[in-house]
């Protein structure tokens, strides 16, 4: 690590803005900024992890959040009520619990940053973080990329079922509810096609 | 690598079929949608075949360089998670013939079998985290797939928000255990791991919460009723047993790696292992919704299974306890929600009035399955009990064997408030059943129940050979 | 900028994560609680990873998967948030107690 | 040919219960009723052969073994020595008896039949089993099996008292399993094998460890038995019991938890038994005292007998703690004691099982268990006033019947090893005449009361079904040497005479 | 020919006898053939002294023997039983072959009983002889009250068979077998409990004081088994016993005193109540009690051989008088002593049951009177003093005894009421009279010459050799017994004596000693067993219930300070954070409501711990360890709330939780 203090100063800076915007994320009155908020955020700890070395660590993490950001906005954006932060916004619970837990959280890990003493074993110099990543995906840790790629796709599968109303038959969701206790309804199939309480709707 | 892929033949056939099936399904026509069922099952069946080959195979050692186990454990896991996937694909053909998209479900099963399995061979802590996260994700989907219907949306939501929190809690943890060993992999963790200090407590115990979540254990029990109810009662029954097979053997070698003497994981486990045992049969002593009361018993049962762990290292047995527990409880559980299944999803308890009378074989499998999870002998759950008390006397735990012996008393209560109704009074409603199918792999269920126990030392013998690769 | 501090700034994020995943009604802003958290883990990750792994890349693929986490958590909630308010209108978790006891 | 007297009922009850019979049809169900008699009574006539066949030797005999899950030394292992013998054959007789009595059916008398069966088996089971954890499951599964009886053909708040019955025993159970665990645990190398463990004696050097054993043992016999104060699921379930389970719950079910006791604390952690001996023995006298006391109050005929059962198993109870004491020099005194208990364990279950199923009997013509309904019967049912009168006369210990053999042996065994508990326990048989004496005045001496005036006696089956136990209860009484010799074969050396 | 016969030869005959009970000739003639071929065989046995044995195995065997005194009982039973089975046929109606049956059947276990060689058999015979008795009592059921007196009579009786079980028990433990011979061998406390078992089996079987008022219950039954009962059986097995067992025991130092001492006092109080009773069979009851407490004290005065003697003439005079007092009450109808003087009426049975009263009374040349010297003497031998109050027991026998003749069958007093006309007895009950009376007047012969030698040697005892003053003194005391009695009835105050009011202090008689029974041991019995059956049905289950109350309440108690220290924990830590300024003044606040709410919680505990401690009223079939349970559940389900982020707040206190526990424990 380097001991300029140019780098300190800046690795300071970084770790304020990031603290600072990850706090306004639930400051703010409008879930747009709150994403902007949080994708400034994670920026700057993008630009940590640069400089702690993982240049393609940071920098993919920057992108990802980006893209995600844009999507969560759109999202907001369609679905939410109060998208843009035309009405001022709070909407907390155990606000207090909340706080008392966020605080004992970083208390906690703090006292683990403290009082730890990992051991002091720092990167080796001239070793390309990047290269050495690819070895180990396809390497090593191969099973556990596939892993994630089976996951990744499960999302993508599980998204369209979930999010996509529209399927190559038309509606993708009429009679996807429970089967009726009765096996021959009596009326004109009333179950399908509207939305049903049939199972847990007796608790 | 060639070699590599051959260790995971298993696996494998499970990725490629759950595609094909996702491609069939893309593809097939509306009405041979179901057919997406067939395949599925025949993928299943190769896999078990695969997974058998590599049992009798008996080459217990690690793979892709130490992070992924193929040892008897794996195999056991990937045979139970496999046969139980089975079952419950012949629960959901019915069940979801009038969904549209029924095709895509299969490939979602199949993938979260995967991840179940991938889950009970990880050694590494990254695959560790992959396979929760595989593992999980599909439960989420699956858990929500009836898209129409309210308790299956809040389900799949609670669900969701309940793992979310402790997968991510996990990540911070995982990446101290990986500061202070300098590696991933559980061989050179357990090299690694040296004395007590706050980023192993720490990191230990986020990791913990993220099993706790996987098993349905205090204190991220919460969303196994829930799931339990509002789930599609076939899915219910898949996510209540599956996650827990491959999260109870992960557990399992998880804590061997932590150092015994630096951190009390074995009174910690003991301890979740108590509390999740009781809170599950006090909450469910009054549930009136047979699912609910399923999802709190399965809490409870979480429990039972935790004391094998408390016993790893001190008993030879504990390591067969876990997987014969496992077994019966895999078995009972399938069997018990296959009725619920194969009654149309019926759940009430007053519509349980008089079933031994109008469906004498399903009331006679649900009776099964209850006895079982009593631990009455000669069904499964016997063996499974006596061996847990067993190994956790052993083990040094006493205490532990006499609260579950008075949780066994308690849960009593509750399976009686629905066996009574069932055999005691008559009942005049109609009582359909959904199809052949259903109500056979429930009664198949239920008569593995029995065979279990009675062929216990079929297991026992397979069992005692099972040892955690290192 | 020594490893204390990179952990006691990942504390902070993962505090004020906590924070917003407990105390917040949407089920979106409690995500971006979450997501705070996941960027605290690979704060924390890459400080390890640096400083105590010898940059072992088993870091940086744990930094990946770390990723992956993120984002698959994110886009699935995302899917179930709009199932679920399809159906049920709702978009905080109050909203949602039909499943209780 | 043990296990065929386990498994003929037990075959005989699966094949009842999948059978697709319509039993609303007078001479299917006396077709029905044959054929489960028939099957009830296989076992009864193979453990007779067994009878002339057991020689008396001392240790286990005929025995039949089948590694079971040999990984945890579990075996099907049955056998019998001078003391299963003649519980198992006094059950199955008791079985036939029971099954063969007529009962309100309530229309599934498949089931009824079936469950019986099933009942038959798993009792016989228990005396049989050589194996702990074989042991255990057929204990168990009587648990499982009386619950439904209860349950289903049960009158009053059945179900409520069938749970009762269910959930304590089953606690003790599970306290028993502990127990069992525990001496598993012990051995080395492991086995669940009776005759094993008994050569091993695991538990000899004492300690904390066997004192818990014991303990979970000893709560699990003695919920069963039971013992005051852990009788409380006794008077409900008896009460509301039809009376055939009743019959069958204190004849043989009650004699679980005594064998119990004998078979596995006395012969496993004989010492550690020696010390909670005379605790033990207190509690029996408790119990004596207590069951005669609470008995004599009572105003309902089937809990007065149901509190007799308490009294009795506890005189069971003293004759085993005298006869596992730490005594020197009393050996002779103490096989008597054992031999009296198990006379005891046998006499108990013709008499009580005589005596509910007579409650059984004038439940169903009377409709009322309460005392005071009744009275002048003897002039219209010379046949029941008779029955009764000589199982109540056995059951409070008269010569000449079997109580009397039974409690002779515990009390002069006894008086050997703690007198004052003796004593005291002596009280009981005075008890114990004047309550019976109060139960046959109430119902069939003094006036008749109008509305019995139609009062029919006993039917022919009901009669040939009494007839059997009350005979062999004169016969034990008048001319015990076949029986006490048998059981004496194993007592002799268990107490080391 | 077996010593078996004798007992299972009248067993076999009664169960045919109940198998023909149809047939009313045949079973009489079944009866008396059998009894008769009882007495031919016990004669045979007397004379060829058989034994016989019936292993039962485990250790235990019945022994027989026809030896010793025996010898005598044997053939007196029959004897006895004979004239009053044939009176029975000829008397009773009502269930006349159960009767007759069990009459006969008692004969066998009575033959049991004396041919006895060891405790085991004696105490089989003794509890049959008591089960029959009780049939026998309560022979007429219809009647509530006669089966109630059988179940009285039962009851106490059994409470003396305590006693042989307690001998035998001793016995056995001390000595490896049941022979009553070994109780010779017998030492220190074992030896004790014997002879004081031995003492309460025969005090109560012989009616003796405390247990005398069994007797007076005894009167329900028929007069026929009065007499039978009162005789040669039942009650004569204590006073056999003795006569068998107190050579054995004669190393006891207080056994023979106390024998004595219960013997007189039940002779003294026996004769009073005879004297005083004015229902004829309770009289004779009475004088049964008095004149078994005069073998007792024979017994204890170590004359066993007079004990003997005054068994079998007691066995023969009681049975005549109880069958005269039959004949009596059936002549008038009624049994009140003052409604009879059926002298000049029925003046062959006034003359036969005069037999009966002079032996009774011990006038020579009776056996009843020679029985009596043997006694006096044996009680002179003694002690002086006890000598003296066996005079007076002699006074006073003579005066009942005189008294009950003269109300009887003395002279016609004229009493108000109309005369009705006398029901006379018939042929076969004045052969039995006859017979009985016969065979009194042949004891008489005791007073030949080698009278007292063959008693010795029946008995096995000796007798002491009398003084002229005692005989003159008792027979002194007998006239003038029987003097003042014939000028009191002449005065008409017989009926009502002095000191009546005293015996017949309530209903039962015997100086209110039933009354007592009743309030010192069968009430309290009653109650606790009351009691308990209510303690049964509430508190057992109340105390399981009490227990998980408490463990309730611990729970609530424990939840309530566990979210307090939560509650403190967050308010404490937030407050601190956001809200430095009311820091002190909250946590005061907190701890003061700590405080009340702990102290709350403490209340909540005790009230609910005594609520249940005290919890009779609560529905008693409500089994509320499962309804506390059930709360418990109800509470845990409440956790459930259905809201995640509360799921939220558990996952991460459980979290921090799982660090600390992590961390602290090993």
């Amino acid at each position: 690590m380097s001991a300029s203090w140019v780098v300190d100063v800046l690795f300071w800076l970084l770790a304020a803005g990031s603290l600072v915007t990850g706090w306004l994320v639930f400051r703010t009155d409008s879930m747009v900024r709150a994403a902007f908020w949080l994708l400034a955020s994670f920026v700057g700890v993008g630009a940590m992890v640069i400089m702690l070395g993982a240049e393609f660590i940071g920098i993919v993490l920057i992108l990802m959040m980006a893209g995600e950001m844009l999507i969560m906005a759109i999202i907001m954006v369609m679905f939410m009520m109060n998208p843009a932060g035309l009405n001022p916004m709070f909407m907390v619970h155990q606000h207090r619990a909340s706080i008392v837990a966020g605080t004992t959280a970083f208390l906690g890990l703090a006292i683990v940053a403290v009082l730890t003493s990992f051991p002091d074993r720092p990167v080796a110099s001239g070793v390309d973080a990047t290269e050495q990543l690819g070895f180990e995906l396809l390497g090593g840790s191969m099973l556990a990329f596939q892993t994630a790629g089976v996951a990744l796709l499960s999302t993508m599968i599980g998204a369209v079922v979930l999010a996509n109303r529209q399927g190559r038959y038309g509606s993708a969701d009429e009679g996807s509810i429970e089967p009726d206790l009765d096996p021959e309804p009596s009326a004109e199939d009333p179950g399908s096609g509207t939305v049903s309480d049939a199972a847990g709707g007796r608790s | 690598m060639a070699s590599m892929a051959g260790d995971v033949v298993p696996e494998i056939v499970l990725l490629v079929g759950g595609v094909v099936v996702l491609l069939y399904a893309l593809f097939a026509p509306r009405r041979w949608q179901s057919g997406a069922a067939v395949i599925a099952a025949t993928v299943v069946v190769a896999s078990a075949a695969f997974a058998l080959r590599r049992l009798l195979g008996d080459d217990q050692r690690l793979t892709f360089t130490d992070s992924y186990a193929i040892d008897h454990l794996t195999d056991w896991a990937a045979l139970l998670v496999l046969a139980a996937t089975l079952v419950v694909i012949a629960l959901s053909a019915p069940w979801f013939r009038t969904d549209p998209r029924h095709g895509e479900y299969y490939t979602l099963l199949l993938f979260s079998a995967l991840g179940a399995i991938l889950l009970a061979g990880s050694n590494d802590l990254i695959q560790l985290v992959v396979s929760l996260l595989l593992s999980s994700v599909t439960g989420y989907v699956l858990a929500a797939y009836h898209r129409q219907s309210r308790p299956a949306s809040e389900a799949g939501i609670k669900y969701f928000l309940l793992g979310a929190l402790p997968n991510t809690s996990m990540l911070i943890g995982v990446a101290y255990l990986f500061g202070l060993a300098g590696a991933t992999t559980y061989p050179q963790l357990a090299q690694m791991l040296g004395p007590s200090s706050p980023a192993l407590v720490a990191g230990s115990a986020l990791v913990l919460i993220a099993f706790a979540f996987k098993l349905g254990a205090v204190p991220v029990h919460a969303w196994v009723p829930d799931v339990a109810q509002g789930a599609p009662a076939p899915v219910a029954a898949f996510v209540t047993s599956v996650p827990k097979v491959g999260g109870l053997i992960a557990l399992a070698r998880f804590v061997e790696v932590l150092p015994a003497d630096a951190i009390g994981w074995r009174p910690l486990i003991a301890l979740l292992a108590a509390v999740t045992m009781t809170l599950g049969n006090l909450a469910a002593i009054w549930q009136d919704d047979l699912r609910r009361l399923l999802g709190w018993s399965a809490v409870s049962q979480t429990g039972y299974g935790l004391m094998a762990i408390v016993a790893l290292d001190r008993s030879e047995l504990a390591v067969p306890s876990l997987l014969f527990f496992l077994v019966a409880y895999v078995a009972g559980n399938l069997a018990a929600f296959g009725v619920v299944v194969a009654l149309r999803g019926r759940t009430a308890r007053e519509d349980y009035d008089g079933l031994a009378r109008r469906r004498p074989l399903l009331a006679a499998t649900l009776a099964v399955a209850f006895l079982s999870f009593i631990g009455i002998p000669p069904l499964a759950g016997f063996p499974a009990k006596l061996l847990l008390f067993g190994v956790a006397i052993e083990a040094g735990y006493t205490w532990l064997s006499v609260l579950a012996v008075v949780n066994t008393v308690i849960s009593l209560f509750y399976y009686a408030r629905f066996l009574a109704p069932m055999y005691f009074t008559v009942g005049e409603h109609r009582v359909g059943v959904l199809s052949r199918w259903s109500s056979g792999a429930t009664i198949a269920a239920g008569l593995a129940v029995i065979g279990i126990g009675l062929l216990a030392e079929l297991f026992l013998s397979a069992f005692a050979l099972a040892l955690l690769a290192t | 900028m020594s490893l204390e501090a990179v952990l006691i700034v990942a504390g902070g994020l993962f505090g004020i994560g906590l924070y917003g995943a407990l105390s917040q009604q949407s089920f979106v802003m409690l995500m971006m609680g979450l997501e705070l958290m996941v960027n605290a883990a690979i704060l924390a990750l890459a400080g390890l990873w640096a400083a105590s792994a010898g940059g072992n890349p088993q870091g940086s693929m744990l930094a990946v998967v770390f990723m992956t986490v993120m984002a698959v958590e994110m886009a699935m909630g995302f899917a179930l948030i709009t199932n679920v308010y399809r159906i049920r209108k709702a978009d905080i978790t109050e909203k949602l107690k039909r499943l209780k006891r | 040919m043990l296990t065929a007297a386990i498994f003929v009922p037990l075959a005989a009850s699966i094949v009842l219960a999948f059978a697709k019979l319509d039993t609303d049809r007078p001479r299917t169900l006396l077709m029905l009723r044959s054929g489960a008699t028939v099957a009830a009574a296989v076992p009864f006539l193979l453990l007779a052969i067994a009878w002339s066949r057991f020689e008396g030797t001392g240790g286990f005999e005929l025995v039949e073994q089948v590694p079971w899950i040999p990984t945890l030394g579990i075996g099907y292992t049955v056998g019998v020595d001078g003391v299963s013998l003649p519980l198992a054959t006094m059950s199955a007789l008791l079985f036939t008896v029971a099954i063969v009595y007529p009962v309100d059916l309530r229309g599934r008398a498949r089931a009824y039949f079936a469950l019986f069966l099933f009942l038959e088996a798993a009792s016989l089971g228990v005396f049989l089993a050589l194996d702990l954890f074989l042991f255990f499951v057929f204990w168990d599964l009587s648990l499982v099996g009386m619950y439904f009886l209860i349950g289903v053909w049960g009158h009053g708040d059945a179900q409520r008292s069938a749970l009762k019955f269910f959930i304590y025993t089953l606690a003790g159970s599970l306290a028993l399993l502990l127990g069992i665990i525990g001496l598993f645990l012990a051995t080395e190398p492991r086995t669940f094998d009776m005759a094993t463990i008994i050569e091993q004696q695991p538990l000899a050097g004492g300690g904390l460890y066997a004192t818990l054993v014991f303990v979970g043992l000893a709560i699990g016999f003695a919920v069963k038995t039971p013992l005051v104060p852990v009788h409380t699921w006794l008077p409900p379930a008896h009460v509301d019991a039809p009376g055939p389970a009743s019959a069958v719950l204190a004849g043989v079910l009650l004699k679980m938890g005594t064998y119990g006791f004998l078979r596995i604390p006395m012969a496993m952690q004989p010492d550690t038994f020696a010390r909670f001996a005379f605790p033990l023995g207190v509690l029996a006298v408790i119990a004596i005292l207590y069951g005669a006391l609470v008995a004599l109050a009572q105003t309902d005929v089937k809990r007065l007998i149901a509190y007799t059962s308490i009294n009795h198993m506890g005189y069971v109870i003293l004759g085993l703690a005298a006869a596992g004491a730490a005594v020197g020099g009393q050996e002779a005194a103490q096989a008597v004691a054992l031999t009296g208990a198990t006379v005891e364990m046998v006499a108990h279950g013709f008499i009580t099982g005589a005596l509910f199923l007579i409650s059984g009997s004038i439940l169903a013509r009377g409709q009322t268990y309460e005392l005071d309904a009744y009275g002048g019967l003897a002039s219209r049912a010379p046949v029941l006033t008779v029955f009764t009168a000589i199982a109540a006369f056995a059951s409070l210990g008269l010569p000449g019947l079997a109580g009397f053999v039974a409690e002779f042996q515990i009390f002069t065994g006894t008086l050997a090893v703690f007198p004052w508990l003796a004593g005291l326990g002596l009280v009981g048989i005075v008890l114990t005449a004047a309550l019976f004496l109060r139960m046959l005045q109430k119902l069939f001496l003094g006036p008749l009361p109008e509305r019995w005036e139609n009062w029919h006696d006993l039917g022919p089956v009901e009669i040939g079904a009494l007839a059997v136990l009350l005979a062999l209860t004169i016969i034990i009484g008048v001319a015990p040497a076949w029986l006490l010799d048998v059981i004496d074969s194993t007592v002799g050396p268990f107490v080391g005479r | 020919m077996t010593p078996w016969t004798l007992p299972l030869l009248p067993v076999v005959a009664a169960t045919l006898m109940f198998a023909v009970r149809r047939r009313d000739r045949g079973v009489a003639l079944l009866g008396v053939g059998s009894l008769i071929a009882v007495l031919v065989s016990a004669l045979w046995a007397a004379v060829t002294s058989p034994t016989a044995a019936w292993r039962w195995g485990g250790g235990l065997e019945l022994t027989l023997a026809v030896d010793g005194f025996s010898r005598v009982m044997v053939v007196l039973i029959p004897v006895v039983a004979l004239p009053v089975v044939a009176y029975a046929a000829a008397t009773e109606r009502r269930g006349r072959s159960r009767l007759l049956a069990l009459l006969v059947a008692f004969v066998g276990a009575m033959q049991l009983l004396v041919l006895a060689r060891d405790l085991l058999t004696l105490l089989v015979a003794w509890e049959l002889v008591g089960a029959i008795s009780w049939a026998l009592i309560g022979h007429d059921w219809k009647a509530r009250g006669n089966s109630q007196a059988a179940a009285h009579a039962f009851v106490t009786t059994r409470v003396g068979d305590l006693g042989l079980y307690l001998a035998a028990g001793l016995l056995f433990a001390g000595t490896g077998t049941f022979d009553l011979a070994a109780i010779a061998e017998l030492d220190g406390a074992r030896l004790h409990g014997v002879a004081a078992g031995v003492l309460v089996a025969a005090a109560a079987k012989s009616a003796q004081l405390p247990f005398a008022p069994w007797l007076f219950s005894a009167m329900a039954g028929p007069t026929p088994v009065s007499a039978l009962l009162h005789s040669a059986t039942l009650v004569s097995a204590g006073a056999y016993l003795l006569i068998q067992v107190a050579p054995t025991l004669t190393s006891v130092d207080w056994f023979a005193p106390t024998v004595a001492a219960v013997g007189l006092a039940t002779a003294l109080a026996g004769g009073v109540v005879a004297f005083t009773e004015r229902h004829i069979k309770r009289a004779l009851a009475g004088s049964t009690s008095a004149q078994y407490g005069l073998m007792f004290l024979a017994v204890g005065a170590g004359s066993v051989a007079a004990a003997g003697a005054q068994l079998v003439a007691h066995a023969l005079f009681k049975a005549l008088l109880f069958l005269s007092a039959g004949v009596a009450i059936h002549a008038t109808g009624t049994a009140r002593l003052d409604r009879m003087g059926l002298g000049r009426r029925l003046t062959w049975a006034a003359g036969l049951a005069g037999v009966g009263v002079l032996a009774l009374a011990a006038v020579p040349p009776l056996g009843g009177a020679w029985s009596k010297e043997q006694i006096v003497a044996g009680a002179f031998a003694s002690t002086r003093w006890l000598g003296a109050t066996t005079v007076l027991i002699a006074f006073v026998t003579a005066a009942y005894a005189s008294r009950l003749w003269l109300l009887a069958f003395g002279p016609e007093r004229s009493y108000p009421g109309p005369q009705q006309p006398v029901v006379r007895p018939g042929r076969v009950e004045m052969v039995a009279l006859g017979t009985l009376a016969g065979g009194s007047l042949l004891l008489g012969l005791l007073w030949v010459p080698g009278g007292a030698e063959l008693v010795e040697s029946l008995t096995g005892g000796s007798l002491a050799h009398g003084t002229l003053g005692g005989f003159v003194a008792a027979m002194t005391a007998i006239a003038t017994a029987v003097g003042s009695v014939v000028w009191l009835h002449r005065r008409g105050r017989l009926v009502s004596p002095v000191g009546a009011e005293l015996t017949r202090r309530s209903e039962g008689g015997w100086f209110g000693l039933p009354v007592a029974a009743g309030t010192l041991v069968t009430g309290p019995v009653l109650r606790t067993s009351r009691g308990l059956a209510a303690v049964d049905d509430r508190v057992i289950d109340a105390g399981v219930r009490a227990a998980a109350a408490i463990a309730a309440a611990l729970s609530r108690t424990l939840a309530r300070l566990a979210e307090l220290t939560f509650a403190t924990a967050v308010d404490g830590i937030a407050g601190g954070a956001i809200r430095l300024a009311s820091l002190l003044r909250r946590r005061v606040e907190q701890a003061v409501d700590a405080a009340v709410a702990g102290t709350a919680a403490g209340t909540d505990l005790l009230a609910v711990v005594s609520r249940h401690l005290d919890d009779r009223a609560v529905d008693r079939t409500v089994e509320t360890l499962a309804v506390r349970t059930g709360q418990l559940g109800r509470r845990s389900q409440g956790s459930q709330t259905g809201l995640s982020h509360h799921y939220y707040l558990y996952v991460t206190v459980g979290a921090g939780l799982l660090a600390l526990v992590l961390a602290v424990l090993r």
